[in-house]
């Protein structure tokens, strides 16, 4: 049965590699392939899920020793995987989730000629993810990692023929390197410390570093995990990424590959557990974001970039929960996989109504899409109440008990924590109720396209509107499904451990106070936005409204401190190679030059003056030989 | 005693004046029997060299197959070869890359339309070109070879010196011939940057290679063979005065680094991988640089251990300071085959950083590092060669949307790109990451600085790729074919070995480790201990 | 020590050598730089004779003065004509230094020999005891045979050398008659046969000029090397003075007056009828 | 008499050949100055062999003629060579090598 671990990586794998350099031949049927690779895989999982589910407690976790990778003396890392809860959790969701998107992308792409290379680079993504998420060691775990880091590079600039997909792409996987950077440096530290970067030698030999170690480690991972899930200071790639077609943003940039920090965190909460300044660190850093991403969601008028602020901010709970330690490893999780199902299937309708709108993006030039696209209203907006935690959906529970982990930090601590969660809840609340109302009610602010185009909107066909339909199904019951009697709490806990912490405040009062925050948003948002018109070009705003349509000025300031500077610096260090080192070396060569210039006059052409001057060499010579002699 | 490696050199020596005495190529039929004899030469070569590390045995004496012949008795002087792990995986990377450097190479030596619209194939020089493309280069070949398997001090010099002719020619002779009298002069002052700096640090090699023999032979060690001065300084016989001892690595080194080229001494390099041809390019940073960072490995660790770790610490600055140089200065580059230069000086300060790390992550990093930036260098530069041969410009503003006309031309470009930014997956990650790890283990501020290097290597590769590949299709791109059967058989191979190496490099590290061991034990060194290590087998052991 | 005899014989050579050397040196032709070259050599000969190298002394006179010098000969005969050294030094400073080095050379080299500690005289004796030759070739064909192959080879390849050096190539296929002649109508530059040397039966010799039909000579008629030598005899005149002689003396024996009598010949440049013509009147 | 005189005389040889070398511009006349050289050292090497009392000087002497010979003739086909395209023998003609 372990063997079908491998199997697990092999099919995308094989995918993408068939995709990939298959050819032309394989443009017709290219697409079913992919999606058949993901199914495959999907079913995999969902045959080890079973038959972990038969083990005991103690004997789920597995591992599967492929072979020795990179042996050099005391340095071993492995191609080996290890299935436990933790990981069987990811590969469910990665695969199922996948497949749905591959099965969406055949009717999204049906138009686009290079169909067959984008499904190649769909299969690539998944088993980068799955390797990811599969690997018992950092080493591997870092090729997954860069792997979905390519594979987000390849897919957001799809369309390369577009100058801003491509710099989009380029700036993402720019970004991410720099967290890449905080994961080398850890398993280096991991390597010094420990001799050793397998999770559990690592684990295993954690409570003998001392805190200091542990603490570089986890800030290490903390960098690693801000570049891959969008946390700030490293966030700015992703409102960016939205240049990719649309399934990608669902799949790569909502419901997986970003969520790929906190995986990352929790199953590296042996070391922060041991680490609590490093926990502080991811504590503040998933504060921020998670407002820093709700106010950036507010100012977008691009739908799938009001979308991206959500799911930052989203993540930035998640990396909250994750830093609060055992109190909400499992929190985290669980709306990493609700927040999965919703965000997809969000992003989804999105790239359904951009569809149906001619690939308009700009929600201002929407409105009153609801019967036109029903499924895709009803689909919408039911990921919609699973987002803001309207009660028992997906997001009402995950979101619930985030919250409550974070007042059950304790101290003033808590209740920072405890606040900005709330407020978190409130603004998401009102950015996405924004985004309904701007999109599915109101008058129709269509605008013709730049041929003069009036756009006509459509529902899409059955391979778009299916997977949206199972998302739906899953943003409505997923949470309630793991919430319910705990059993996701008593699944996981042997992996990441838990603990009930104090909360000063009861949970009903908590999910009141949540309850009251979310009915405040959307009141807002309906006073803001539902009850007058909508203007078509965005009014000119606030100081705050203009700071967040830029991103809060994070490219700004970005351009300002690293790439003005550095491009600067590189054509000084130009000019310096040339006019300097070289400049150095020519010089002196055209020293030399002018002195045999002068001393090549000698050389006058005439055999006898050169015999003369041999001659009187060997004069000179005998001469010395002799007084030598003599001396 | 075997024959084997004398025949690995012998064969490609052969060769090389087989072809040179091939007919004058005045007809394509001529010139096609020429290439095809060449390309067969180093077929055998790559047969023998393969055979010769097949029966390598990674357990046994450090050095193998062992060969010697007299040579200048009066000197101690022999004709000694033996391969160790770290010469066997370097003869095998040459002897893989010069078949496939010829056939991408296959046009590059036809008599072409000179500026003026006439053929150059009637004169003497014009139809001789093919055949000293060729010749020169199996030449090239044979001389590396002879320099990775050398275990005589003397022998090592004299081909370490000698390869610089072929060489200079190949870069001089053979470049883009329809950038007229310009692109002429820059070839030439190329040819000669390159061979006076190399000629500098191979003289001042010599003066080292005489002191050392006259140290050795005042205290009764006549000798220039490698293995007996190893012992001997590992024995206490010879025992070199410490500022002797500097001063002779320096000597050593000095000839090495330029060749390597570690900053600041690597100036000659983007001019002369710019203005030759992308073969010529390939076998500079690819062949011949690595026989610097080879013979520090095996001469100076060997020959001055105690000065090696005396400077090992200035030349990890020096080497860290060519990380980021590089790397920047290739971000900062206008033209695409200086930018991949640029990016090739980064990467060998990677590999000394490796070897003067002195551990054992380090070493076998740098030389996987040595085989795996031959690889994919060869593969990115090759393709760019072809691209810059479409287009007859070495701008990187006169490309853009190649990805639309030519994918695969694109996709293997982009292949050759990632390897060079250490993609996890490709081959170049491993030995990366091993060198960082090794180095980090020992000089931890080293390996953090380095580290922000693969951040600029994303830069610089990402960017060349975008500007070229990607974004709308400019006009001179516009119809451009894509890659073709044979340069897809160059291409293939190298990708093939960038993809393989990256996830089963064990066969590499087989044979590498226990040379690396030994170099280590030479130097006296062990690897820093973990602060805390693991009870238990180390690492991936679990059931 | 050596006996008596070869004492005499050695200053009596050693002048002779000295001798030679110096004229060599200071003689302005080459074939007279040669001849005293050839008696150094030869006295040289003679005092590896005295010396017990036999077999040397013979080879010197076979091979140097009988082969080598002889080639030397030939050559300056071949382009010796001009061989003459002018006496202006181009090079400034050249005689005076290369005078002085010789001088100092010399001396340093006489200094040298004289403060050498010399092993004692053994003498040939022994060593030539089977005979000289039999004793060389025994080291020869021993010790430097591989030495002696190589000479061989060297030979060998001299020999080639030489004969490619002085080889001409044939750039193109070398001109046929015909065109030839077209070439030369072409040029417009002598069409005939250059006219043949020789006046009258009495001087047919190749040194002398023919002549034109207005008296003066054809200076292409006589072959270069004379021309450039100035080796050409023009005897036009002279016959002419003489037959005016001869007719003058006839006149005078028959009693002719004066007037009757042909008119001496004048200054070349005027046109005067072809002495030929008159003789053939007659 | 010392056999030493021998010596002596083949200095004297040597150094006016030497000079005739750089003294005389006819290329003939320089070439045979060369052999005036390469005399007086065969004579300083059959001295020499006389005092040892060994042949090898003989035979080093005997390998310099042959060698002499060869120089000669290949130094000859020069000079020849050289005046036919140039028509001169001067030394002084050729100053090619001048850059």
């Amino acid at each position: 049965m372990n063997s079908l671990i491998p199997l697990l990586v092999a099919a995308p794998l094989a995918g993408a590699a068939l995709l990939l350099l298959g050819g032309r031949a394989l443009d017709r049927f290219g697409h079913w392939l992919g999606t058949f690779a993901a199914a495959l895989s999907f079913v995999f999982g969902l045959v080890l899920f079973f038959s972990m589910l038969g083990r005991s407690a103690a004997q789920r976790p597995v591992q599967e020793h492929l072979f020795s990778w990179v042996p050099v003396n005391g340095f071993q890392a492995d191609v080996s995987f290890q299935l436990d809860q933790l990981s069987v959790t990811f590969v469910l969701l990665i695969t199922g989730v996948g497949t749905l998107i591959h099965l969406y992308s055949v009717g999204y792409m049906a138009h686009d000629e290079r169909r067959r290379r984008f499904f190649g680079y769909l299969n690539l993504f998944l088993a980068a993810m799955l390797l990811l998420v599969l690997a018992d060691n950092y080493l591997l775990l870092y090729v997954g990692w860069e792997g979905v880091g390519l594979a987000s590079y390849l897919l957001i600039g799809f369309w390369q023929h577009k100058p801003s997909a491509a710099t989009a792409a380029k700036k993402a996987f720019l970004v991410n390197r720099v967290g890449d950077v905080g994961l080398s440096i850890a398993i280096m530290l991991m390597f010094t410390d420990f001799g050793n970067v397998t999770f559990n030698g690592v684990f295993g030999a954690a409570d003998q570093a001392s805190k200091s170690q542990l603490t570089a480690i986890g800030l290490m991972l903390l960098l690693a995990a801000c570049g891959k899930s969008a946390q700030v200071p490293l966030q700015s790639w992703l409102g960016d990424a939205m240049e990719g077609p649309t399934p990608v943003s669902a799949l790569i940039h909502a419901a997986t590959m970003v969520t790929a920090g906190v995986y990352l965190i929790t199953r590296s909460g042996a070391i922060f557990n041991l680490a609590p300044q490093a926990q502080t660190a991811v504590v503040c850093v998933g504060a921020v974001t998670l407002l820093f991403g709700a106010i950036v969601g507010c100012a977008k008028d691009d739908i799938k970039k009001a979308l991206a602020g959500s799911t930052m901010s989203q993540i930035g709970y998640m990396i909250l929960a994750a830093g609060l330690g055992p109190i909400g490893y499992v929190f985290a999780i669980m709306h990493l996989v609700t927040h999965g199902f919703f965000k997809a299937g969000l992003f989804l309708g999105a790239g359904s109504v951009m569809h149906g709108m001619d690939d308009e993006v700009n929600m201002r030039h929407y409105g009153g899409l609801r019967k036109l696209m029903p499924i895709t209203f009803v689909t919408f907006g039911l990921g919609y109440l699973a987002i803001i935690g309207f009660p028992g959906l997906s997001g009402f529970f995950s979101k619930d008990k985030i919250i409550e982990a974070a007042f059950a930090k304790g101290g003033t601590e808590g209740w920072i924590l405890g606040a900005v969660t709330l407020i978190g809840a409130a603004v998401t609340a009102f950015y996405m109720t924004r985004v309904m109302i701007l999109t599915f009610f109101g008058e129709k602010r269509w605008q013709p396209d730049a041929e003069g185009h009036q756009p006509h909107p459509h529902e899409s066909p059955a391979t778009m509107t299916t997977p949206m339909i199972v998302l739906a199904f899953g943003s409505v019951f997923a949470g309630g499904l793991l919430a319910f009697n705990s059993s996701f709490l008593k699944w996981l806990e042997p992996i990441t451990g838990h603990s009930e912490g104090n909360s000063p405040l009861s949970s009903t009062v908590v999910t009141l106070l949540t309850m009251a925050c979310m009915l405040a948003g959307v009141g807002l948002a309906y006073a803001v936005y539902g009850r007058s018109p909508v203007p078509v070009t965005p009014p000119v705003g606030s100081v705050l409204t203009r700071a967040a349509r830029r991103d809060l000025l994070q490219d700004d300031f970005n351009h300002a401190v690293l790439v003005r500077p550095g491009s600067a610096l590189a054509a000084a260090l130009v000019y310096f190679d040339s006019k300097g080192l070289d400049g150095f070396v020519n010089g002196l060569a055209a020293t030399i030059g002018g002195i045999s210039s002068r001393l090549r006059r000698v050389q006058n052409g005439y055999v006898r003056s050169y015999a003369l001057s041999m001659f009187g060499g060997t004069l000179v010579l005998v001469a010395t030989t002799l007084l030598m002699r003599s001396v | 005693m075997s024959y084997l490696l004398t025949a690995t050199c012998a064969v490609p020596a052969a060769g090389a004046v087989l072809t040179a005495a091939l007919p004058a190529g005045s007809t394509e039929a001529r010139r096609r029997t020429t290439k095809l004899t060449a390309l067969t030469v180093s077929a055998v070569t790559l047969a023998l060299a393969a055979l010769a590390a097949a029966r390598f045995k990674p357990g046994g004496a450090r050095y193998q197959l062992t060969e010697s012949y007299s040579w200048i008795r009066s000197f101690g002087i022999s004709f000694s070869l033996g391969v160790d792990g770290i010469g066997a995986v370097l003869v095998l990377l040459t002897a893989v890359l010069v078949p496939i450097v010829m056939l991408a190479s296959w046009h590059d030596a036809d008599p072409a339309p000179a500026p003026d619209g006439t053929s150059d194939s009637a004169t003497f020089e014009g139809r001789r070109r093919t055949q000293g493309f060729f010749a020169l280069i199996l030449a090239v070949e044979a001389m590396v070879i002879v320099s990775f398997l050398a275990t005589d001090v003397f022998l090592f010099y004299v081909f370490f010196e000698a390869m610089l002719i072929p060489m200079y020619f190949l870069i001089g002779g053979f470049g883009d011939r329809a950038g007229g009298p310009e692109a002429a002069r820059q070839r030439s002052y190329a040819a000669v940057k390159f061979l006076l700096y190399n000629l500098l640090g191979g003289l001042v090699m010599l003066a080292a290679v005489i002191g050392l023999y006259v140290i050795a032979q005042q205290q009764g060690q006549a000798t220039f063979d490698l293995q007996s001065l190893t012992s001997a300084i590992a024995d206490g016989k010879l025992v070199i005065d410490p500022t002797a001892e500097r001063a002779l690595f320096l000597g050593f080194f000095f000839a090495f680094a330029v060749k390597a080229p570690l900053w600041p001494l690597h100036t000659w390099l983007p001019n002369a991988m710019g203005e030759s041809t992308a073969g010529t390019a390939v076998l500079i940073t690819a062949v011949v640089d690595k026989v610097g960072t080879f013979a520090m490995l095996r001469f100076c660790l060997g020959l001055f251990p105690d000065a090696s770790k005396f400077f090992a610490p200035a030349i990890l600055v020096l080497s860290v300071i060519g990380i980021i140089y590089g790397a920047l200065l290739a971000v900062g580059q206008k033209d695409i085959k200086r930018l991949i230069a640029y990016a090739s000086i980064s990467h060998f300060g990677f590999i000394i950083m490796g070897i003067f790390a002195m551990t054992s992550q380090g070493q076998s990093g740098a030389t996987l590092y040595m085989v795996n930036h031959g690889i994919s260098t060869a593969a990115w530069l090759l393709v760019a060669g072809f691209l810059i041969s479409r287009r007859g410009s070495r701008l990187i503003a006169d490309y853009g949307g190649v990805q639309k006309v030519a994918p695969v031309l694109a996709g293997t470009f982009l292949i050759g790109g990632l390897a060079t930014l250490s993609l996890p997956g490709l081959a170049p990650f491993v030995s990366e990451f091993l060198v960082l790890v090794g180095t980090f283990s020992r000089y931890p501020v080293i390996g953090v600085i380095a580290t922000f290097g693969i951040v600029l290597a994303a830069l610089y590769a990402l960017v060349l790729y975008q500007r070229t590949m990607t974004g709308p299709v400019r006009d001179g791109v516009r119809g451009m074919a894509d890659l073709k059967v044979r340069e897809l058989a160059v291409v293939t191979p190298l990708v093939a070995l960038t993809i393989f190496l990256g996830v089963y490099p064990k066969p590499l590290t087989d044979l590498v480790n226990p040379a690396v061991n030994d170099t280590l034990s030479q130097v006296h060194r062990t690897d820093p201990a973990p602060a805390h290590p693991v009870a238990g087998p180390a690492g991936g052991e679990q059931k | 020590m050596t006996s008596t005899g070869e004492a005499v014989q050695f200053w009596v050579l050693a002048v002779i050598a000295v001798g030679g050397a110096l004229g060599m040196l200071l003689m302005r032709k080459a074939v007279h730089s040669a001849l005293c070259l050839a008696a150094t050599m030869l006295s040289l000969a003679v005092c590896y004779l005295a010396e017990g190298a036999v077999f040397l002394g013979v080879v010197q006179i076979v091979v140097y003065t009988g082969a080598i010098m002889m080639l030397f000969l030939f050559v300056v005969m071949l382009v010796g004509v001009t061989s003459e050294d002018s006496l202006k030094e181009q090079l400034k400073g050249q005689r005076v230094a290369a005078v002085i080095c010789g001088l100092g050379f010399g001396v340093l080299l006489i200094a040298g020999i004289a403060n050498a500690k010399l092993s004692a005289f053994t003498g040939l004796s022994e060593a030539n005891a089977e005979g000289n030759v039999q004793g060389l070739a025994r080291l020869i064909f021993t010790k430097y045979v591989w030495a002696f192959e190589v000479t061989g080879a060297l030979l060998i390849t001299a020999a080639v050398g030489a004969m490619v050096l002085t080889h001409r190539e044939h750039v193109k296929a070398p001109a046929t008659q015909r065109e030839l002649a077209a070439q030369r109508v072409r040029d417009n530059v002598q069409l005939p046969p250059l006219p043949a040397p020789g006046v009258y039966a009495r001087h047919n010799a190749v040194d002398i000029p023919g002549l034109l039909p207005d008296g003066s000579i054809a200076e292409d008629s006589v072959m270069g090397t004379l021309r450039e030598r100035g080796q050409i005899r023009d005897v036009s005149q002279d016959m002419l003075r003489r037959m005016a002689e001869l007719e003058a003396d006839t006149a005078d024996w028959l009693g002719r007056p004066p007037s009757a009598r042909p008119t001496p010949p004048r200054p070349r440049q005027e046109l005067t009828p072809v002495p030929g013509h008159e003789e053939d009147a007659e | 008499m010392n056999p030493v005189n021998y010596l002596y005389l083949a200095a004297l040889l040597f150094t006016i050949g030497a000079s005739g070398v750089l003294i005389r511009r006819n290329a003939i006349v320089l070439f045979m100055c060369v052999e005036l050289m390469l005399n007086a050292s065969n004579l300083a090497l059959v001295t020499f062999s006389r005092l040892h009392g060994n042949l090898d000087g003989q035979i080093i002497a005997f390998f310099t003629m042959v060698v002499a010979a060869a120089e000669v003739v290949v130094g000859l086909a020069i000079i020849v060579s050289i005046f036919r395209t140039r028509h001169s023998a001067s030394v002084d003609d050729s100053n090619l090598m001048k850059l």
